[in-house]
């Protein structure tokens, strides 16, 4: 449910590609099977890899901006340091609590995992190159909708996180998955529409194209509004500091993996360091050009944007984002979490659907070189109007006085209609029945909302 | 000329409804009057060498062809007569038991007579046959609230029981009328005046399953045996005005539907089904008249009775030849004359006993002689003595009866003895021997009543010497019917 | 082709089934949610078949139209549970005769 | 389908490295049983026990959901018309605009009446 | 691939359904932004004037539109080729209209019920509960319903103008979904009406369903969604015919379910019962208007070359939903479940209309086609029926509504008025003469047994029969049975309800008596768009 739009559009890609054009995409779907396999391996392998360089990395960045050493013991500057967690939970004992819904509790890890490796699939690591003998692109694959496959395949995730706090059959689990869901479905839409801008100017939904598109510019400087709403709700939705509410110890202790140990536990880490870098590989991809080499070094050295060299320059971009991942961990607080939720639903989305209009209406007129500019002034000045009225229109103070707690004893025939009591204690029974989350007064859906502001 | 005839009860329905309580008999009495003085009017100025006259042809659906089309020819007018004559003395002999027991008020019962006057007037004049099925329908909501809302306990059964008879009778007819309409539509006109319908050269299957509609409705409205079990109800529960309302006015459209659309329209029809009708007709006679002789109820008992009149005029209808046909249509405006005499004078004597059971009167010549009077001659009206205007018209029927087989014709005549047997019974039981009323001494009709019953009683005896004038009116409409059904006349009657 | 209307044909029928034998509101909506993407399949793998863009396009406005109803049948249902604690159909069954 | 067998094959090794995880991790590790460590950990006490169903949750997060798909499904229109908007230009444009704004309008009426608050 | 081509939008053709659209999203505006204080009377201004504004929209295109290639249609095919504004379309559209402002009407009237309207003033509060004690200590409403019913409006006029079958679906369910959520928001009774909308919810849904697998079947039959290519493919017998079999029967259920034909009618009886009577009041007669007019469409435009396998289909439907509905509506006694039985037999009679369909060779010069019939019919019935449940509304006890039809004896005395206006709206929907609704049954009657279907005309008369004895019980029960206990009681309500009565009234008076114009309109209206 949560995701229905974009993974239901997994399924149709397929034909889509019938009315797209596929000038760019020639090179794809030419690969003999080894190379497929290979190139599958060594994505794998670069990301388990990955994920243990950035773990590492994070800790170590940390620690000097906190003035300590961080991890320094195993291997060289404490860099076999995640290897051996790794292996030490891999030892831990396996816990699956009485009150978990097995199955699902035990699948959660997996469905987890297995989008986060496959979202990789389609991302440019370079160009073509001679591979083994054989000339292919640095790339598994990629297709019309690229973009769109990995967003869908990136929600599926967030059903792991669901599965997992919601199997586990414990409140914090719960309210930890629901959080980190809700965070993540909030951020996905800022996150979508920031893209869209992307697919404006590059014309096309093909990673290798978008990439293509930008040897003359990079998408993040001409757009630079939707590159920052995307940088800021790509934080969001990997759940990074400084909106890392669903792990909030202090609120929810682990959030939805609170009941999770061992290699499971671990599935889920795996998970969470593949996404970060995926966001990053995303945000190279689309705004800063993909593996093509930074402004000047092109100019200064032909070979740049040739061979394996583009491998580099893709990992370099992508290290600049995870240090910034870092970085905001390192220095910023966590935010609160309506203070979270307004970020994204109030300003993001608005400035997003706004940049969106804009950047059309530019692009119109440089496509039909003119345009009726008293009707685009007038458009323009009739929206400010509009907006800037109904703002003021209508104080939000026009509530009626809070609800006056009746005394009066439950009318079982209120309506006329006989209505059962409340369960004493409320909905929910049992040895801490305070705790509640059920209250009357935090469900109320989005119409009755408006007596609580 | 025929609009505002329709007019002239209709306007006084809705003046009723509207004076101020205190005029609201007045008003209605003075519109009933109306009607009749405008009736007469109309009458004078009709031509008595048949045809349709003082016809009217408005376009009212066009995209149906329907019309708003009146026109009078001598079945008509007789029938706008007797129905315009009619309302008066109702009105009068309602004059003071109109207040029902819950108070509902004269205003809405003279209102409701005046719109069924009103419709039944726009019945006898349509001759569209669309028009003519919209007001036969329309007539039973006035009768329906008539029925309901005045008269004894179990009315409401009564009416409603009424109501469903004959608006299904009514939606039968419909299907007919619609049917009717297809056809002409096939032929490529589609229309519904009956002198459009009555040109189509119609196929002889289609017009039997039209004439079963047609007849089957008629049937439930005259009534005719198998179809005539809501009668008895509705008249023993309804007030006697109403019962001379729907047995005099309404129930005549029955038997004057039959005459102007399955013989008119359908005549090769009709002569395919004769026998069966025949049939019906005779079982009709017969059996009214023998289940209304151990009625002990006066007012089911005349209700009962014209179930065995009705008969007698359905069997002049299908028997096919001039006597016939003029013998029954005769015989619907005497019906009616006699049978209001019945039903009225039977209400007086009612209001004055407080029963409607014949087992708990006796001896009322003795204290209301003129009551008592009128009542014997509308009995033996009813069993057709010579001298009194049925006599004329059963006779006429009879010997047509005859000449269609001698069979028929003799059960006709058993009928009359039969009708002599109710008839007289029911005078010695009412009105000889002890008095059980217990109301003793009845009173006597006074002027007012018998300013009501007088015109009756007169008009029976008037055109039971001379009714010349009606046959006059009658015989070029029967010859005209009867030529288009390709019967060639052997000689009229008289 | 053939065999993306047959799987579609399946999948609507168990969503029908489902409709009809399921007791609990929310399966049972899942369900018709099921049917409605089961048309989407028959719709793409026509759109297929004919090659033409057509049955594409359906599928996206049914995919609206599905949220919108995810969106309606949710508050619905909600609101049901929150007054009865119960999200079974066959508790709703005040409304008979 | 060229193009998505490669996925096939990536997708199938992530699914066997995570399932083999799963599996290995029920054998490798020590057993040793104990009641309380099998419960739900809630800070120590005794844990509330779940109703059936899952337990009931902010209505809020419900809200959430259905904004979400609402602006999911604009986002699907919106993507192949950017993909497309050269060849539509201004008569796109304006179409766009037009839907955008409807889209706004419930999303200020959602905005407005608290939708989007959080306590 | 292909380049883009512009579609052209006939903005002019279509500025009825753009101002209702215009409308509601103005309303829901003016829910964000305007003082609570302000609310209701905004709302139901904005309202009033958009269905007003649409309508002069409808008049002005019927007068400009014109002759449609040459043919016996007249109007436009807008949006390339989704939506036809033609004669038939236009004529849906001003009858909605009519009935929605009449709706509206009967949605602001807040008389009857000592000063709240017939609406949840918290929908979300749950009955019994201090949340919900407070709301209506508060005064609270939802004027939500109002932009909700023009987003319902709006796509009763999509519904049957739509010229496709991804159109015809978007339309259904815009004219369904803010119905759902309406049938839950009744005031009193809640439990009751929330049940009525998860019912009507849950069927609605499983309907549009089959609705759109049907259509599915449809365009992989023809290969398009549009319904002149899809009659051109049925003419020329292309692809295998089952696909088309089985498509027609889905599209069939889906739409037969929206107007209540008889297998399909479950949630009639208990969406009328349940749901809050202005909005049945608006539903009832809104949704068969627009519903049957896009079955008209799609049997007439895109299968009238297949009628001979539809047609058999619809005879025993029509049959079926006759009886049925009129027997059942006889064991009932509730007033609401009655009129949504006879709801059901009406469907039954409409469909002897749609099976009527002859080609216009067949016809003779100014016979009445059965197009022109069903339209016509439609304008009785919906304004007969919204006037009866109006009436409905007044009828009262203390605790609301009285909709037992025991509590109903003696109205007639406690309010000959109400009571003869009721009676008049049950002898309208009876069919009885000087009433509109015998003229719509004559012309739906006459189109059938032209298309020579005397056995479904006969079986039509014989429920007419049936029918008859169901609604003279009601007016029995009004007039002529004893009142129980203290007898039934009349609120009079404000001029609002009180216009929508009479305006019922009258009309269905008028076309009693002179259908001419309305007929001619129907007539005038022509053929559909092929």
């Amino acid at each position: 449910m949560m995701s229905l739009g974009l993974e239901t559009l997994a399924a149709p890609p397929a034909v889509l590609a019938a009315d797209l054009p596929d000038v760019g995409l020639a090179q794809f779907g030419q690969d003999p099977w080894w190379v497929i396999l290979l190139k599958a391996v060594l994505i794998f392998v670069v990301l388990v890899v990955l994920t243990l360089f950035n773990i590492w990395f994070e800790r170590r960045v940390v620690a000097r901006m906190q003035h300590r050493v961080g991890p320094n013991v195993h291997g060289p500057f404490g860099l076999l340091q995640s290897l051996a967690d790794g292996v030490k939970l891999a030892l831990k004992e396996d816990i699956i609590p009485t009150a978990a819904d097995k199955v699902v509790f035990l699948l959660a890890p997996v469905i987890s995992v297995v989008p986060a490796f496959v979202v990789w699939a389609v991302i440019p690591f370079g160009p073509e190159v001679n591979f083994f003998g054989h000339q292919t692109p640095l790339q598994l694959t990629d297709m019309p909708v690229a973009v769109l496959f990995m967003l869908a395949i990136a929600s599926i995730g967030i059903y792991g996180i669901v599965l997992g706090g919601w199997s586990s059959g414990s409140t914090y689990s719960l309210l930890g998955g629901l959080r980190s869901s809700a965070q993540m479905i909030s951020y996905e839409v800022a996150m979508g529409l920031a893209l869209v801008a992307v697919f404006l100017y590059a014309g096309s939904m093909s990673t290798s194209e978008i990439v293509a598109a930008q040897d003359r510019l990079w998408f993040g400087l001409i757009l630079l509004p939707s590159f920052v709403i995307y940088v800021i709700s790509m934080v969001g939705e990997t759940n990074r500091a400084p909106f890392d509410l669903p792990e909030a110890e202090g609120e929810l202790v682990g959030g939805f993996h609170t009941e999770y140990s061992s290699l499971k536990f671990a599935l889920f880490f795996l998970a969470e360091y593949i996404n970060l870098a995926t966001v990053s590989a995303i945000a190279t991809t689309l705004f800063l050009g993909g593996w093509a080499a930074p402004w000047g070094i092109e100019q200064l050295w032909d070979g740049a944007n040739s061979g394996y060299w583009p491998v580099l320059w893709f990992f370099g971009k992508v290290f600049c984002f995870i240090f910034l991942f870092v970085w905001l961990r390192g220095s910023l607080p966590r935010m609160r979490y309506d203070q979270f939720m307004a970020l994204g639903w109030k300003v993001l989305i608005p400035v997003s659907l706004a940049w969106i209009v804009a950047v059309a209406t530019i692009r119109v007129i440089s496509l039909e070189g003119e345009i009726n500019r008293t009707y685009l002034v007038a458009a323009i000045a009739v929206l400010l109007v509009l907006t800037v009225g109904l703002m003021f229109l209508g104080d939000r103070k026009d509530q009626d006085a809070p609800f006056e707690v009746s005394d009066e004893p439950h009318d079982a025939f209120a309506g006329g209609f006989p209505v059962p009591p409340m369960p004493a204690g409320g909905a929910v029974r049992g040895a801490a029945a305070p705790l509640t989350f059920a209250t009357d007064r935090t469900t109320v859906t989005a119409a009755a909302e408006e007596n609580h502001e | 000329m025929l609009t505002v005839l329709i007019l002239v009860p209709l306007v006084g329905a809705l003046a009723v409804a509207f004076v101020p309580r205190a005029q609201v008999r007045p008003v209605g009495l003075a519109f009933g009057l109306a009607s009749l003085a405008y009736g007469l009017l109309v009458a004078s100025r009709y031509d008595v060498d048949g045809g349709m006259q003082m016809t009217e042809t408005h376009t009212w659906i066009e995209a149906m062809g329907v019309h708003y089309a009146l026109g009078l020819d001598g079945l008509g007018l007789m029938m706008v007569l007797l129905t315009v004559a009619i309302v008066p003395p109702v009105m009068l002999a309602s004059w003071k038991e109109s207040e029902s027991p819950e108070g509902r008020g004269a205003r809405s019962f003279f209102a409701w007579v005046l719109a069924l006057e009103a419709m039944s007037l726009a019945v006898y004049t349509a001759t569209d046959v669309l028009l003519f099925y919209v007001v036969f329908e329309a007539t039973l909501i006035p009768a329906y609230f008539l029925i309901g809302g005045f008269g004894r306990s179990g009315r409401g059964r009564a009416a409603t029981k009424f109501l469903i008879y004959q608006l299904a009778g009514g939606l039968i007819l419909l299907a007919s009328v619609i049917g009717l309409y297809v056809v002409s539509a096939d032929a490529g006109n589609p229309s519904f005046l009956i002198s459009d319908l009555a040109a189509l050269d119609i196929d002889p299957v289609t017009q039997r399953w039209l004439f079963v509609g047609f007849f089957v409705a008629f049937a439930i409205k005259a009534p005719i045996f198998p179809f005539h079990t809501w009668l008895a109800d509705t008249s023993e529960k309804a007030t006697p005005s109403t019962s001379v309302l729907l047995v005099c006015v309404l129930d005549k459209i029955g038997t004057f539907g039959m005459l102007r659309f399955c013989l008119g329209l359908l005549p090769d029809a009709s002569q395919w089904a004769t026998p069966v009708v025949v049939v019906l007709a005779l079982i009709s006679i017969v059996y009214g008249a023998l289940i209304a002789i151990g009625q002990d109820d006066v007012l089911r008992l005349i209700g009962l009775t014209s179930l065995s009149h009705f008969g007698f005029i359905v069997l002049g209808i299908f028997v096919f030849n001039a006597t016939g046909g003029t013998g029954a249509i005769l015989y619907m405006v005497n019906h009616g004359i006699a049978t209001a005499l019945m039903f009225l004078v039977a209400g007086f004597l009612i209001n004055r006993t407080g029963t409607t059971l014949i087992s708990q009167m006796g001896g009322v010549e003795k204290h209301a002689p003129i009551l008592a009077g009128s009542f014997l001659i509308g009995g033996l009206a009813a069993c057709g003595l010579p001298g009194l205007s049925p006599f004329v018209s059963e006779v006429m029927v009879i010997i047509a009866a005859f000449d269609h087989h001698w069979l028929v014709g003799s059960v006709a005549v058993l009928a009359i003895v039969l009708a002599a047997i109710y008839a007289l019974w029911m005078y010695q039981r009412t009105m000889t021997g002890a008095d059980r009323t217990g109301v003793a001494p009845v009173a006597d009709l006074d002027r007012r009543e018998v300013g009501i019953v007088a015109p009756l009683v007169l008009a029976l005896v008037l055109f039971g010497f001379f009714p010349m004038p009606l046959l006059d009116v009658i015989n070029p409409f029967v010859h005209d019917s009867l030529t288009s059904v390709g019967i060639s006349l052997e000689g009229g009657p008289q | 082709m053939t065999e993306y209307v047959v799987l579609s044909a399946i999948l609507f029928t168990i969503g029908c089934v489902g409709v009809l034998t399921r007791r609990n509101a929310i399966v049972v909506f899942m369900c018709v949610e099921l049917m409605l993407n089961a048309c989407n399949l028959a719709f793409v793998a026509f759109a297929r078949q004919h090659g033409n863009l057509d049955g594409q396009i359906t599928a996206f406005f049914v995919m609206v139209v599905a949220a919108a109803e995810v969106v309606i049948g949710l508050a619905i249902i909600m609101t049901i549970f929150r007054t009865r604690r119960s999200a079974s159909v066959d508790d709703a069954s005040l409304l008979k005769y | 389908m060229q193009l998505y067998t490669p996925i096939l094959a990536l997708a199938l090794l992530a699914t066997g490295f995570a399932v083999f995880s799963v599996i290995m991790s029920a054998f490798v590790g020590p057993k040793r049983y104990n009641r309380v460590k099998v419960d739900s950990y809630e800070c120590g006490i005794e844990p509330t026990p779940q109703p059936a169903g899952g337990g009931r949750f902010p209505v809020k997060y419900f809200i959430t959901a259905m904004l979400f798909i609402v602006f999911d499904i604009e986002i699907i229109f919106l993507y192949p018309w950017a993909v497309n908007f050269d060849q539509m230009a201004l008569f796109g444009l304006v179409e766009m605009a037009l839907f955008i704004a409807t889209v706004f309008v419930a999303y200020a009426y959602v905005w407005r009446r608290g939708g989007l608050d959080w306590d | 691939m292909t380049d883009f081509v512009k579609p052209s939008i006939d903005y002019f053709e279509l500025s009825p359904l753009l101002v209702v659209f215009a409308v509601a999203c103005l309303g829901v505006v003016v829910e964000a932004f305007f003082p609570r204080a302000l609310r209701y009377r905004a709302q139901v201004v904005v309202a009033l004037v958009g269905l007003v504004a649409a309508l002069v929209g409808v008049v002005l295109v019927a007068r400009a539109v014109t002759t449609y290639d040459d043919g016996a249609a007249r109007g436009v095919l807008a949006v390339g080729g989704t939506v036809a504004v033609d004669g038939p379309s236009l004529f849906i559209w001003g009858l909605v209209l009519a009935l929605a402002i009449a709706g509206v009407l009967l949605f602001a009237e807040r008389h009857l019920d000592g000063g709240v309207s017939a609406f949840a003033g918290q929908a979300a509060a749950v009955p019994g509960t201090d949340a919900e004690s407070a709301s209506i200590a508060a005064h609270r409403e939802h004027t939500e319903i109002y932009p909700l019913m023009m987003f319902a409006v709006f796509g009763m006029m999509l519904f049957p103008a739509a010229n496709d079958l991804l159109t015809m679906f978007v339309g259904l369910e815009v004219l369904s979904l803010p119905l759902y959520l309406l049938s839950g928001l009744a005031r009193r009774r809640r439990l009751l009406s929330q049940e009525a909308a998860l019912k009507y919810f849950l069927l609605g849904a499983f309907s549009s369903g089959f609705f759109l697998y049907g259509a599915a079947l449809l365009y992989g039959y023809a290969g398009s969604m549009d319904f002149a290519a899809i009659n051109e493919a049925v003419r020329n017998d292309v692809g295998s015919s089952s696909l088309l079999l089985i498509g027609t029967g889905l599209l069939s259920v889906g739409l037969l379910f929206k107007v209540g034909a008889v297998p399909f009618q479950a949630w009639t009886p208990d969406v009328y019962q349940g749901a809050p009577t202005p909005v049945v009041a608006f539903m009832a007669a809104g949704t068969k208007v627009a519903a049957f007019g896009a079955l008209l469409r799609l049997f007439y435009v895109a299968l009238g070359a297949d009628r001979w396998s539809w047609q058999p289909m619809l005879w025993i439907i029509a049959i079926l939903s006759m009886f049925v509905g009129t027997i059942l509506a006889m064991t009932q006694s509730d007033i609401k479940r009655l009129l949504a039985y006879s709801s059901v037999a009406h469907t039954g009679f409409i469909l002897v209309g749609v099976i009527g369909l002859q080609t216009s060779d067949q016809l003779a010069d100014g016979e009445i086609t059965s197009l022109q019939a069903v339209l016509f019919y439609l304008a009785t019935y919906g304004f007969a029926t919204i006037g009866a449940f109006a009436v409905v509304s007044l009828v009262r006890d203390s605790g609301g509504e009285t909709t037992a039809l025991a509590r109903w004896a003696g109205l007639g005395k406690e309010s000959p008025v109400v009571a003869a206006v009721f009676a008049f709206f049950l002898l309208a929907l009876a069919g009885i003469p000087l009433t509109a609704g015998f003229v719509g049954k004559l012309a739906v009657f006459s189109a059938a047994l032209a298309a020579g279907a005397w056995p479904v005309v006969v079986a039509a008369i014989a429920a007419s029969i049936l029918a008859v004895a169901l609604y003279v019980r009601v007016i029995k029960v009004m007039f002529f049975d004893e009142p129980v206990g203290e007898g039934p009681s009349v609120t009079y309500p404000s001029v609002l309800t009180a216009t929508t009565i009479a305006v019922g009234a009258v009309v269905t008076l008028v076309l009693g008596i002179v259908p001419g114009p309305v007929l001619d309109l129907a007539a005038v209206a022509g053929e559909f768009i092929r």
